[in-house]
């Protein structure tokens, strides 16, 4: 999917900084790099502006200061974000805010819908995309019948099936209980995607991320050193 | 603790499930107006007893007919106790200065026989179609888009909401509360009322973001399409008969 | 706060539904694409707002609403309000379908009203005021549903009902009492802690 | 504020059982007593019926079978559990489902208040509920812009303000950063009540429980001797 002549990094911040509306600011000088093939982890306690970031990087919420760029291209505005949005897929938090299609079909249809393809192309695009993830059983079922595990999965196939070349994920084990997140973690290491993963648990973390920046203070730092302890488990 | 609130009467498999959603929808439609329109006993039995087969054929749970059926007769028990009364004409039962009347109990009669097979009617013909479904046949019977998509979202999020109320419900009883006749009560009642909203509001705000990131252009594409078949035909034909049968009744 | 199948005349079921569908396409002309998962949501929140019952006495009254739906959405009330009873009569059996244009007008027009008399001169308002004028709005929306209750009674079988609506007013009076104490509490929350959910951005 | 006169145990549960609507049994034959003092803890899997229990030892749900007794009554019915509520104080998973009041006060206020306690008193309480638990410059705050901790904190200040002699805890620390845990285990450690604790972190409760069960298999049972193994943080 990735171009492998292009050299210019998928995702490019630099000093970005957020505040809402009159608050302290959440995010200060957050600079980083995301490249074809990586997997950024990217971790930090409540509150301390990981979903705020992911929500930049698409462009849902306006910097206070600081650029985004994705794929090379400065993008300030809507304008400049809209184009580019099929190309990046965000993975919600909240599964339920993501799911608001009747059925799990057209659900995972609204995208390539949006994107312009014909019915009979999607219809292929969403059998396809829903079979990769030994989800096509559930192509009928309405979204508000599902599972909490189901609803993750069915809203990852969404954002895959606009074929995007990055991937934003939001807390992708969050109230999931340990098989569902089992299954995520390996339907994440199967995919080509470059991915910006956020999560407040360092041990999913350390199985899916290539490398991992902790978000304190407002701004992306290296890990600091593991120091292992005796823990039982 | 998810009990959905949302869901078909009768999840079933039975004729009336697989017909068309939209000829169902428009068959109920046509008896409506056919029996609205008619005051005659005999049609208004006929049609009963019509509706009555299809609640048996649809194979409807008794529990969620009764409580639908309850909630109607309650206030037909209201109209049989005043209508009677207040209608002018020939006098078949006295009770102190009140008299009932022949003209008033065969309204009374009329109302409770007409508003019984409506319900039986919409419960076994409507009732039965997964709400999903229902929205997409009324998009393709010409129901304006917008109206169908609130829909669509209603159905979507109902019970998402109404899980949140019953969890907030556990919390409040959990720390003692009885919903009594007071100003607490009300007070309660409003806190409930405003979270609610103030979660639907931030959800709404969520979702469009969502859409936004999906490359949501102000229209909603459709996917699904219905076909009607033979079986289709033959239902609508079959109920057109009765129907029309019912109607010349004497 | 419904008509039940079978009470009203033809004439009455046919204008009825004629006024709710005029009503419906005013409201959705007024309701832009991108709110449209707003009048949805908020459509899912009446509906579960109407599972929330209080005691009245010996029985129990639910709420409806329908005025702070008013104050909320305005005319988007209609096409929501539309949403919301057709969901009741499918999933309840409250109401049916042909009286559901009936029912529709009995409620939507007093939100409507309501949320103009509630917005005139909005931005003066201390939160005490907008809770009063939100009592006056949720109890004023219950009371003139009744008043049109009555009407398409009325018309449908003149003075004959008489008795029948007497009933059916006594029997609202409760609900009238709890919609303006709780929508008025709802009110005065709302204009305290989120003040901008009541400007009028939906009309 | 236990009579040590009292020799009947707090909570006394036995062959409890309990099944959703038409679901497989998630409880079968539950069994143990709370006395005086103890802090029980209760491990488990997502899923294991954890919070299901503690919602039948409030009355919040029916069980399919057996008993429960508090302070040495056999609660069947609403009517059984209604006049013990106060008495046992329930701390739900979820902090925001539990404050549903527009400020932290109203919210601390709601369980005195439903205990019929008058205006001036429930003030007194308040006030004095808010300051044992550090959070007296909270108290004119309104909820939802509460952080995750100070919501689970506050949320802990209501079910205390009832002045319960029991506590049942439901994930007290789940979705909390470190910081946040941490004071919320000093908060729990400082109280005098009997409590049970149910969390799916184990090292959690080794730091707060006085004993612990796991729950398997619908069944409360001893838990496994402790193997410890080398596990980074």
């Amino acid at each position: 999917m990735n171009d492998p002549a292009i050299q210019v990094p998928l995702i490019r911040v630099r000093n970005l900084a957020f505040r809402y509306h009159a608050g302290r600011p959440l995010l200060e000088g957050v600079l980083f790099e995301l490249r074809a093939g990586e997997r950024l982890g990217v971790s930090g306690a409540n509150g301390s502006g990981k979903s705020s970031l992911l929500q930049l990087l698409m462009g849902l919420e306006r910097p206070a200061a600081g650029t985004v760029e994705l794929f090379g291209h400065l993008c300030r505005d809507e304008v400049d974000f809209r184009p580019l949005r099929g190309r990046i897929g965000l993975l919600f938090q909240d599964a339920d805010d993501q799911l608001f299609c009747p059925t799990v079909e057209e659900d995972v249809a609204f995208g390539p819908l949006n994107q312009g393809y014909s019915h009979a192309q999607v219809r292929g695009i969403v059998a396809r995309t829903l079979a990769d993830l030994g989800l096509a059983h559930l192509a009928q079922r309405p979204t508000h019948q599902l599972s909490g595990g189901e609803k993750r999965a069915v809203a990852l196939a969404g954002v895959l099936a606009m074929q995007p070349d990055v991937l934003l994920l939001d807390e992708p084990t969050t109230c999931l209980d340990e098989d569902a997140q089992a299954r995520v973690t390996r339907l994440l290491l199967g995919l080509p995607q470059a991915m910006v993963i956020v999560s407040h648990d360092p041990h999913f973390l350390r199985c899916v991320a290539s490398r991992t920046l902790l978000l304190r203070d407002g701004a992306l730092c290296a890990m600091p050193v593991v120091r292992p302890v005796l823990r039982s488990v | 603790m998810t009990t959905s609130v949302v869901h078909p009467l009768a999840h079933g498999d039975s004729v009336i499930h697989r017909i068309d959603p939209r000829v169902r929808l428009l068959c109920v439609l046509a008896a409506s107006v056919c029996i609205a329109a008619t005051s005659r006993p005999g049609p208004l039995l006929a049609a009963c007893a019509l509706a009555a087969v299809l609640v048996l054929v649809a194979r409807i749970p008794w529990r969620p007919l009764w409580r639908r059926l309850r909630v109607l007769n309650a206030f037909m028990a209201i109209v049989l106790l005043t209508v009677p009364f207040s209608m002018q004409g020939e006098t078949i039962w006295q009770a102190g200065a009140l008299g009932a009347s022949r003209e008033g109990l065969a309204q009374a009669l009329r109302i409770i026989l007409t508003g019984n097979t409506l319900v039986l009617l919409l419960t076994s013909l409507v009732a039965t179609i997964e709400p999903t479904v229902l929205a997409h046949a009324l998009l393709h019977l010409r129901v304006p888009d917008k109206l169908v998509r609130i829909l669509m979202f209603a159905v979507r999020y109902i019970d998402v909401l109404n899980d949140s109320r019953l969890r907030m419900d556990r919390a409040m009883k959990a720390r003692g509360y009885v919903a009594r006749c007071n100003a607490h009560t009300v007070r309660t009642s409003a806190y409930l009322v405003a979270c609610l909203l103030a979660q639907s509001l931030d959800r709404a705000a969520r979702i469009e973001r969502a859409m936004r990131c999906r490359g949501w252009r102000g229209q909603f594409p459709v996917l699904n399409h219905f076909h009607a078949g033979a079986r289709d035909v033959r239902f609508a034909c079959l109920f057109a008969g009765a129907l029309a049968a019912a109607m010349v009744m004497p | 706060m419904h008509i039940s199948e079978g009470v009203l005349s033809v004439p009455v079921l046919a204008g009825g539904a004629m006024l709710a569908a005029g009503a419906i396409a005013v409201g959705l002309k007024k309701l832009p694409d991108e709110r449209i998962p707003q009048a949805g949501m908020l459509c899912a929140m009446f509906f579960v707002a109407s599972l929330i019952h209080l005691p009245v006495g010996v029985s129990a009254v639910h709420l409806v609403l329908n005025g702070l739906c008013g104050v909320l959405l305005g005319w988007a009330a209609f096409p929501v309000i539309a949403v919301a009873l057709l969901l009741q009569a499918l999933l309840f059996g409250f109401g049916g379908l042909s009286v559901l244009g009936a029912n529709i007008v009995v409620m939507g027009v007093p939100a409507v009203l309501c949320s103009c008399l509630f917005h005139a001169g909005f931005s003066t308002l201390t939160p005490h005021q907008a809770g009063l004028r939100g009592a006056l709005a949720g109890g004023g929306a219950v009371a003139l549903g009744i008043g049109l209750m009555t009407l398409a009674l009325w018309l449908s079988s003149g003075t004959a009902y008489w008795p029948l609506i007497g009933t059916v007013l006594l029997a609202h009076l409760p609900v009238m009492a709890a919609e303006a104490a709780v929508t008025g509490a709802v009110v005065f929350l709302l204009a305290r802690t989120r003040p901008t959910l009541l400007a009028p951005a939906l009309t």
